[in-house]
């Protein structure tokens, strides 16, 4: 079995080849080549074929044709071409998406849900309580070129006033498509049934394809994404793809439907969440935007945080975080004026890298608060359902929660997977494996890996073509296992012990210690070694077991190790700025992170 | 590979610089093929449709929108003016009947039964395009605009705020290396391009605002000023559509930099002649970089310039303009390309080149590091 | 203005009302703003009857869905001003046998009292009654052994249940003397004089506070949300 | 056994209101046909209002509110007899009153059903007066305090006060001794506490029959500010039949009337409503328990 | 604007009375035990029948302190030997010019019967006498065996009025001390000192019921007890009421609005148009769904119950004074799966709200909710203010506990007495 995949992003295209040895799926080599979606090329496949031919140059396979097609081997003794080629693409901007729902909270939340989930990017959500006036919504509909609408509200037998008052926005606003021309904006209803009709008869006019799916929201206790998602992804290859260059070619080479990329990244987290029966936060971390995919008891999510990254939107970071949140990250002494135009000459000039170890100390910390940003964007999305009825008993009489809590549960996570330029790219695994902490603030054990060389894409096909050789190639190859970070939640006391901890190897103690509030240890843990971790910690303290209750756990060794959080969570740094800068220079040498 | 593409600005005395003067919606083209164009020209219009104004009479009348065709007084294609009644109410038993008067002025142009709301599209609105540049049309794209073609001094900025504008090309201060202070700027320069050295220092920038400079170009400009200006902190770089009276253009970047030198007495030697100046900056997909394009006359250069990002090819002796710290803004040439990455100070592994200053001190950065300067 | 007579309306009277229970001067001042509350009631009843016709009577003209309904209230309601205004039916006042229209609305031979007597107390005890019936079905629901609290509030309900029944009685009537504060009957009395006591002394002190604050809130002018959100 | 509790989860609440309806009627048919009731062992707060009554002499002015309507007449009504039965029997001067604006017709006829029928030689306007309705209901009580007659200047009948001998001596509320409420909600005896027991200097006693609803509520106040409370039915009970053993004596070979038994006799139906009540609770505590294990077997 | 006038009368009642009387009685008063009667009666020695009882010793009568005038306290001291006396009667007289009256003394006129008392009692209260006028007062015991000589006052006392109501100081400082904290951190919000509010689950839900209601296309019912406008509690649900219709304006959905008192739907009416105009809706905003049933309790109940089974509203809010309607309302609406918000000070429905609801406000959190929703810093002072008081009293009940406790344990010693201190100082 020897699999080809490719990933048609913005800049370039990588491919990626898979073969099966002995029965195990390894990824063997991999090719870039600059994407070709633009003019003077303006043919996709010219960039993918450059991206294979340099996989065929690397293997030593033929893989390309003279035509410039990939080559199918017919039978698997065939020396040269491949059995399988699939892609993702995220070329031109991506899927941008227009949704509206009745209410924000509820159905337009719940399309905003579909559309990021199938990969797309939301460029601005309509709902009837979204506090602008229905001409000013128009105003904003008519500014938008979406490649595509998805209209939600009501559930069934519900409202259909409203979803129908939204259609009748948009149909005379008549919004124009990204490519123009003959295009027609595809547009998918997914809401109350009842309403079907007569949305059909307000969409009858000319520049509209109307598709209807399933309610997303059929009672407002259940949500049900699948079928707008996967229309989604229809109308993407439909529609949206249809008028890329190229791309009709390259949906004739490929053995399964081209997916929006960072769709294929959430559909592969999902399989290791399943698979694995584990909660899942990933992150991929770019200039312009980051993307943050979480499974959380088996519910996908993805949010993208527009202008949360380290070059174009670098100064937006900057400002939204404010300056002060970023510097206290950094141990070394910096001029703030210096720094602002240093930001925004970055962002000026997007491409450049850090030469001194003073500008990488101050790109991640940026990084730092771009994730932490993008990760509260993320919980707060990343909710249960609202407008759900509680079926209430006298139990709960002194705890009416309510509905719409975030599912994200730091305590609850196992596995973080860092991606993206500045996590991938630092250069040494412990700054990564501290970034990832400090923004994310894992609670009790969490696992910590990155993803190699971003093929979590390809994998997302792949695992709806061959999810075993997906699954292995995640494991062994694409994931690269950091550590763990063990670290207790509550507040600990400087000063005063806060968990004991003892690492055994069959029996054998490997090391044991305490830490002390306040504190951060390492722990050379190296890959492939498993070992059975035990903390106690003290009274207050949770390590998932509740406070004050001991907790062991199996845990396998990284690159970096593991990591013992002592600072406590909510994480709290000292407010005078000297303190702040001896306690953060402590942990980096502690951790090792500048060596 | 001892060449490498690398990104760069245009800046150069005399290119056949074109422009594509588009409508945002199909119209009427103004001008036709070999018509000379100034800056002002108008050279396609159009109307925009009008804006929507929904008004929900049902509910202003409390009944079923099912019920409200018979209750309308107005139909689909009728003209309304404001306070003009819409529908009224059949009343309890004949009596206390009640009208939905019209809060907008235009034409009724649907009435749904659904939902009992009812659109009215307003007057449309005239949109026109100018030629931006002055020159002469060497196509008509029918419906939708032009191309206008000039030959120019064209100089691509780094960054700018504000949009389109022109005026006469103007210079204040002496050199290049010159900070543009609020006592450069006079009277004389309202509706001028002004032509600074370095750094636009804030006094500058309040000056020119006041006198009515259309736009200052200089070398950078601090962060904190141009929080001032704009009155936020720009998030993302994709400007042109500021509403603050004056177009901002650096050349080189944030911070106390100077102008290239060439750039200046490019610029220099054209005072006095109308230039064209656009803002608009986009560091993104179709990345845009502000421009200044000064008409020169008929003459050809032969090399066709319509815009957008330019990049070229690195090699030994290539100018180029270090474009990070620790070496930010200085300008040199490339004196080795060494094939293995090397390890950065900051420990990462990139690939490097050697670049040989104006000072004639040689330093090593990462390729990434450094742009193109010159043609 | 809209806002600021009502409230100085408000404020003033509250402050009447306040100091007539500590100031003997004010006392018949307070009197008097009680008796204008009054008044008011009254003539609002007019309103209340007017929105009750308008409401119905526009159902009955647009034959809404169920208009009939609307008709047999209007027509419930007119019967029953008439009746008892009038007085029909009411037998002539023993105590005052020379004024006509004297006697009671509600005296025996009254049409209002004949309503009274056999349309309104059956109609409302079968209300009344209907109760027996919901917290059958919230018991059954709302009562599940969830977590502590839960329980505790069930073995309560258990016992209080029992107690007040023959039940408790025959259950744990075997209970020697010395024993008798087990017994069901008793067991319950104590938790209601005991735990229920408690706990409601709390929540009517902290009810009684919240008043007192809500009150002064309202007679400072600092809440104005009573008179509708927004400024 | 799993059909079971499918079942149960998914009971329709019209099964509940059925078995409801059963476990009422069964009762009261039953004693309906055999006029047997259950016995009472009246507790302290029942005893206390018949003792704070048996303590009156002859002739002292009692007021009694009737607070109620007749949607909770099916809880009161018993109490209201019972109440007005020893009164009448103790030879006090019954003063009635009604806050409510129905209670006046329930007075007539608790007067009807007792005072009329058991008591002929008490003479209306000198042993009882029934004073009518009075709208104001808290204010009405603070102008009590000051001036009775300015509270009720007429009574039911149209007679002025001043003319009633029933009422000589009154002059403001805390000239009766001890006040009797029979209350339903707002206002009631809450009210009656907060504005005339607490503003009377402990000179008033007061003793009430409330709903069950009101009952929790009102404990917190007994027995400093209320000195005795008949709870919803069982107190109504538990009074009724310490009335009728110590009225028993006088007509000791005649059975005690139905009237006199209308506690007693709902005791039965709350019996049935009450065990009912357990049984549905444990019923759906089964069913809850049942699917938690059942999905605690579906995740692991 | 009839509606606002009447609030006030409301919140006077309440604020000076109901609940800081309740807050006094029941908190406060750890024990107590009913004086013993005073008046023991030597017997006659010789156990004879006496035809009429003997007349008081003597009888003395004086103006009551710090009271509204024209109160007098007349006491007398009875003579030994009035046990068949069942009890006085006390009556009095105006003073009369020199000359006139009936002659039985100087300037007494006509007696008026003014009280009559058990024999056991040795004074009366006269109270409603015309304030700083005088009068004679003479009292008499009466037996069955006919009534004694009168025993008149020497000379006439006059009921003078004072400016304050001595025995209402307790109360009169509870309400200054709850003022003053109240108003202190009024005054330290306006200042900007920052204040922390809790989060109450059931107002943030609010949002969730309304977009519930919009996006199942049903109305929103609320129901703001059944009580008039001079309840505290029908205000504060009018203020939730303001907010509900607010978010329901900004939803575009439909509220209903039925009230069983004439004057509530007119104040709802008023905020329910004032909210519809703060968000910019005005022309949405329908008087008529705001309604009046009937006063009368169960009609209004059926009325409501009736709708919520036909209408089916996804969102149910009851909010005010409530009593035996609201199980029949919350089972209704929990049948129909509707989202239930409650609020009330009821004590005794809350177990009914609790347990068909979605979400109840207990009691003070309803009475926060106004302050909770505006988010204003002078109303959430305000609710710091109060919970200072709550501290205040939680310390006080705490000191009599334990010195109730105390003196239990040793009935000599100091305990007892600063008990009877405490009571003394908190009145009754």
């Amino acid at each position: 079995m020897r699999i080809v995949a490719t990933d048609c992003g913005s800049t370039t295209t990588k491919a990626i080849l898979i073969e099966e040895k002995d029965g195990v799926f390894r990824q063997t080599f991999r090719g870039e080549a600059p994407t070709t979606v633009e003019e003077p090329f303006a043919d996709v496949t010219l960039g993918v074929a450059n991206s294979v031919t340099e996989l065929q140059e690397l293997s030593g396979y033929r893989l390309i044709a003279d035509d410039g097609t990939i080559i199918r081997r017919k039978s698997a003794a065939d020396a040269d071409g491949c059995d399988l080629y699939i892609s993702t693409s995220s070329a031109g901007g991506g899927l941008q998406m227009m949704v509206a729902g009745v209410v924000r909270e509820m159905t337009a939340e719940s399309a905003k849900r579909a559309a990021l989930g199938a990969g797309a990017i939301v460029m601005d959500t309509i709902a009837s309580n979204d506090r602008r006036k229905p001409h000013e919504q128009i105003q904003r509909i008519r500014e938008l070129r979406p490649d595509m609408v998805l209209v939600s509200g009501g559930t069934d037998g519900g409202d259909t006033k409203k979803v129908i008052e939204i259609a009748e926005l948009i149909a005379p606003a008549r919004p124009r498509p990204r490519f123009g021309g003959e295009y027609k904006l595809p547009l998918i209803f997914a809401g109350n049934k009842e309403a079907r009709q007569t949305i059909e008869r307000v969409f009858s006019g000319e520049g509209f394809a109307l598709s209807v799916v399933d309610n997303l929201r059929p009672t407002l206790e259940r949500e049900n994404l699948g079928p707008a998602r996967e229309r989604i992804h229809d109308v993407f290859l439909e529609h949206v793809m249809a008028h890329a260059p190229g791309y009709d070619k390259l949906m004739t080479w490929a053995n399964a439907p081209i997916m929006p990329t960072p769709g294929a990244v959430g559909d592969i987290l999902q399989t290791i969440a399943k698979g694995r029966g584990i909660n899942v936060v990933g992150v991929d971390i770019g200039g312009a935007t980051t993307d943050m995919f979480s499974v959380f008891g088996g519910v996908f999510n993805r949010t993208v945080s527009a202008n949360l990254g380290m070059s174009y939107s670098i100064s937006n970071v900057c400002a939204e975080a404010g300056m002060d949140s970023v510097l206290r990250w950094v141990h070394l002494d910096m001029d703030e004026r210096e720094l602002r135009n240093r930001v925004k000459n970055k962002m000026i000039r997007p491409t450049t890298i850090p030469q001194t170890l003073e500008a990488l100390v101050f790109e991640q910390a940026v990084s730092r608060e771009a994730l932490r940003l993008a990760y509260i964007q993320h919980k707060s999305f990343a909710t249960t359902l609202k407008g759900v009825q509680q079926q209430r008993t006298v139990g709960d009489a002194f705890s009416q929660k309510e509905a719409g809590g975030s599912l994200v549960d730091n305590m609850a996570l196992d596995l973080m997977v860092a991606s993206g330029g500045v996590l991938s790219h630092a250069p040494r695994m412990e700054q990564t494996a501290l970034m990832m902490i400090d923004a994310f603030e894992p609670e009790g054990f969490t696992e910590i890996a990155k993803d190699s060389i971003f093929m979590m894409p390809h994998l997302g096909v792949l695992a709806s073509v061959n999810p075993r050789a997906a699954m292995e190639v995640f494991e062994k190859d694409c994931l690269v296992v950091l550590g763990w970070c063990i670290a207790p939640r509550g507040e600990v006391r400087a000063g005063r012990p806060a968990f004991d901890f003892t690492l055994r190897r069959t029996n054998e103690v490997v090391a044991q210690g305490q830490l002390i509030g306040g504190e951060m240890r390492l722990v050379r843990f190296g890959h492939g070694e498993v070992g059975m971790l035990e903390v106690r910690p003290e009274r207050g303290l949770d390590m998932g077991a509740g406070p004050g209750k001991p907790v062991t756990r199996e845990v396998r060794g990284g690159a970096v190790g593991i990591v013992l959080d002592a600072r406590g969570r909510p994480l709290k740094l000292p407010t005078s700025a000297v303190e702040r800068r001896a306690c953060v220079e402590k942990w980096l040498k502690a951790l090792e992170v500048y060596e | 590979m001892a060449k490498a593409y690398t990104p760069g600005l245009k800046v150069t005395a005399r290119t056949t610089y074109r422009v594509r003067r588009l409508l945002p919606v199909s119209g009427d083209v103004r001008v036709k093929v070999g018509d000379g164009v100034s800056a002002e020209t108008v050279v396609a219009e159009t109307f925009l449709e009008g804006d929507v104004f929904p008004i929900k009479v049902a509910g202003m009348l409390s009944v079923n929108p099912s019920e409200l065709m018979p209750l309308m007084l107005k139909r689909a294609g009728d003209t309304v003016q404001v306070g003009d009644a819409l529908a009224r109410s059949k009343g309890i038993f004949g009596m206390m009947k009640t009208e939905a008067k019209s809060t907008a002025a235009g034409t009724l142009e649907s009435i749904s039964e659904s939902t009992g709301m009812v659109i009215i599209r307003g007057a449309k609105t005239p949109v026109q395009v100018r030629a931006y540049v002055a020159g002469k049309i060497i196509e008509v794209i029918a419906n939708e605009g032009v191309v206008v073609e000039t030959d120019a001094l064209f100089v691509q900025g780094i960054f700018g705020v504000g949009g389109e504008t022109w005026g006469t090309l103007m210079v204040a201060g002496k050199s290049h290396t010159e900070d543009l202070l609020e006592e450069h700027i006079d009277a004389s320069m309202k509706g001028a391009i002004v032509v600074g050295g370095a750094r636009m220092t804030a006094g500058g920038i309040r000056r020119a605002r006041e006198v009515g400079v259309a736009a200052l170009i200089c070398g950078g400009i601090d962060d904190a000023d141009l929080r001032d200006v704009l009155g936020y902190d720009l998030g993302v770089a994709v400007t042109g559509s500021e509403k603050i009276g004056i177009t901002l253009l650096v050349t080189e970047g944030f911070g106390d930099i100077a102008m290239a030198k060439r750039t200046f007495q490019l610029l220099l030697a054209h005072v006095g002649k109308m230039a064209s100046v656009n803002g608009a900056t986009q560091i993104r997909a179709g990345v845009m970089r502000p421009e200044i394009a000064v008409p020169l006359g008929e003459a050809s250069s032969g090399e066709i310039f319509t815009g957008g990002a330019t990049a070229g090819i690195l090699d030994i002796g290539t100018p180029v303009r270090i474009i990070r710290d620790p070496h930010f803004g200085l300008l040199g040439s490339v004196s080795a390309l060494p094939e293995q990455p090397a390890v950065l100070g900051s420990g990462s592994k990139a690939r490097v080149l050697e670049v040989a200053l104006e000072s004639g001190q040689r330093v090593i950065v990462p390729r990434a590091n450094v742009e193109l300067v010159g043609d | 203005m809209k806002r600021l007579v009502p409230m100085w309306i408000a404020i003033i009277a509250g402050f009447v009302m306040l100091l007539s229970t500590f100031f003997p001067i004010t006392e018949s001042l307070g009197e008097t703003v009680g008796e204008i509350f009054n008044v008011v009631a009254a003539i609002a009843f007019v309103l209340g009857a007017g929105s009750l016709a308008k409401v119905n009577l526009a159902k009955i003209s647009r034959r809404d869905q169920g208009w009939g309904y609307a008709a047999i209230t209007l027509i419930c309601f007119t019967i029953t001003l008439v009746v008892g205004l009038g007085k029909i039916g009411v037998p002539q006042s023993t105590q005052f046998p020379l004024l006509g229209w004297s006697g009671e609305k509600d005296a025996e031979g009254s049409i209002f009292g004949w309503i009274y007597e056999f349309a309104l107390v059956p109609i409302t005890s079968t209300m009344f009654a209907l109760l027996a019936f919901y917290v059958a079905s919230a018991a059954f629901r709302a009562f599940r052994a969830k977590n502590l609290e839960a329980i505790l509030l069930l073995s309560t309900a258990f016992i209080v249940l029992l107690g007040r029944t023959f039940a408790g009685v025959v259950l744990t009537g075997w209970l020697p003397d010395w024993a008798s504060g087990l017994r069901l009957e008793n067991l319950s009395v104590y938790i209601m004089q005991v735990f229920n006591t408690a706990g409601n002394r709390a929540i009517i002190i902290g009810i009684a506070l919240g008043v007192t604050a809500t009150s002064l809130r309202i007679l400072l002018g600092v809440d104005r949300s009573w008179m509708g959100s927004g400024d | 056994m799993s059909k079971f509790i499918t079942i149960l989860e998914g009971l329709d609440r019209r099964w509940i209101f059925l078995a409801m309806a059963i476990s009422v009627a069964g009762p009261i048919l039953f004693i309906g046909i055999t006029g047997k009731t259950l016995p009472e062992t009246p507790t302290p707060t029942a005893r206390a209002v018949y003792k704070e009554i048996e303590a009156l002499s002859p002739g002292t002015p009692v007021l009694i509110s009737f607070d109620f309507d007749p949607a909770s007449g099916g809880e009161l009504t018993p109490m209201a007899t019972s109440l007005v039965h020893q009164c009448a029997a103790r030879g006090l001067r019954m003063v009635f009153i009604a806050l409510w604006p129905l209670g006046p017709q329930l007075i007539d006829e608790t007067i009807k059903r007792v005072i009329l029928a058991d008591y002929p030689n008490l003479k209306e306007g000198v042993d009882y007066v029934n004073l009518g309705f009075q709208s104001g209901n808290e204010s009405v009580m603070k102008v009590m305090l000051t001036d009775f007659a300015k509270a009720f200047p007429i009574t039911k009948n149209g007679v002025a006060v001043g003319d009633v001998v029933a009422l000589k001596g009154i002059q403001r509320v805390d000239n009766f001794p001890l006040l009797i409420t029979i209350s339903a909600g707002y206002p009631g005896a809450k009210e009656w506490i907060q504005y005339v027991i607490s503003s009377s200097g402990g000179k008033i006693k007061m003793v009430t029959g409330c709903t069950g609803v009101q009952t929790p509520g009102l404990y917190p106040y007994y027995p400093v500010q209320l000195n005795g409370l008949l709870g919803a039915i069982k107190g109504a009970a538990e009074y009724e039949s310490l009335v009728n053993s110590s009225l028993a004596p006088k007509d000791s070979s005649a059975a005690v009337p139905a009237k006199y038994l209308e506690a007693q006799r709902r005791m039965g139906p709350q019996l049935g409503a009450h065990l009912l009540m357990i049984a549905l609770i444990i019923l759906g505590n089964i069913a809850f328990f049942a699917q938690r294990n059942s999905k605690v077997r579906a995740t692991s | 604007m009839i509606s606002s006038t009447l609030i006030l009368c409301v919140i006077s009642l309440d604020s000076s009375g109901a609940s800081v009387v309740g807050l006094a009685n029941t908190s406060i008063t750890v024990a107590g035990s009913k004086a013993d009667l005073r008046g023991k009666i030597p017997l006659n020695e010789l156990g004879q029948e006496i035809s009429a009882p003997p007349a008081a010793i003597s009888i003395s009568a004086e103006d009551v302190a710090w009271d509204a005038g024209g109160v007098i306290k007349v006491s007398w001291q009875p003579a030994a030997g009035t046990t068949s006396a069942t009890k006085w009667i006390v009556e009095r007289s105006e003073v009369l010019a020199a000359g006139q009256g009936a002659g039985q003394g100087a300037g007494q006129g006509p007696w008026t019967l003014v009280a009559e008392v058990p024999i056991a009692e040795t004074n009366a209260v006269v109270s409603k006498l015309s304030p700083d006028a005088s009068f004679f007062f003479r009292v008499t015991a009466v037996s069955p065996n006919g009534s004694s000589a009168v025993t008149t006052t020497k000379s006439a006392a006059t009921g003078h009025w004072n400016f304050f109501i001595g025995a209402k100081l307790p109360l009169f400082c509870a309400i200054l001390l709850v003022s003053a904290c109240v108003i202190y951190f009024i005054l330290a919000a306006r200042r900007g000192r920052p204040m922390k509010v809790r989060r109450i689950a059931a107002l943030e839900a609010i949002t969730d019921a309304v977009g519930r209601a919009t996006e199942m296309g049903r109305s929103i019912l609320f129901v703001p007890g059944i009580q008039d406008m001079d309840n505290i509690q029908t205000v504060a649900g009018l203020t939730v009421l303001g907010n509900v219709s607010r978010t329901a304006a900004e939803y575009d959905a439909a509220i209903e609005v039925p009230t069983s008192r004439s004057l509530v739907m007119e104040a709802a009416r008023e905020a329910v148009q004032a909210s519809y105009l703060a968000a910019g809706r005005a022309d949405a905003y329908n008087a008529d769904a705001i309604r009046y049933i009937t006063d009368e309790q169960f009609g209004f109940v059926a009325y409501v119950s009736g709708r919520m089974v036909r209408e089916k509203p996804a969102a149910c809010f009851y909010m005010g004074c409530f009593f035996a309607e609201s199980l029949i309302l919350a089972e209704t609406g929990n049948s129909i799966g509707a989202i239930q918000i409650a609020g009330t000070a009821e004590s005794s429905q809350l177990p009914f709200f609790v347990a068909a609801c979605d979400y109840t406000l207990i009691g003070e959190e309803f009475m926060a909710a106004s302050a909770y929703l505006s988010g204003e810093p002078d109303q959430i002072g305000s609710l710091k203010g109060q919970d200072v008081a709550k501290a205040i009293a939680a310390i006080i009940i705490i000191l009599g506990v334990v010195l109730a406790t105390g003196a239990a344990i040793a009935p000599q010693g100091a305990m007892p007495a600063a008990l009877e201190w405490l009571k003394g100082v908190l009145g009754s």
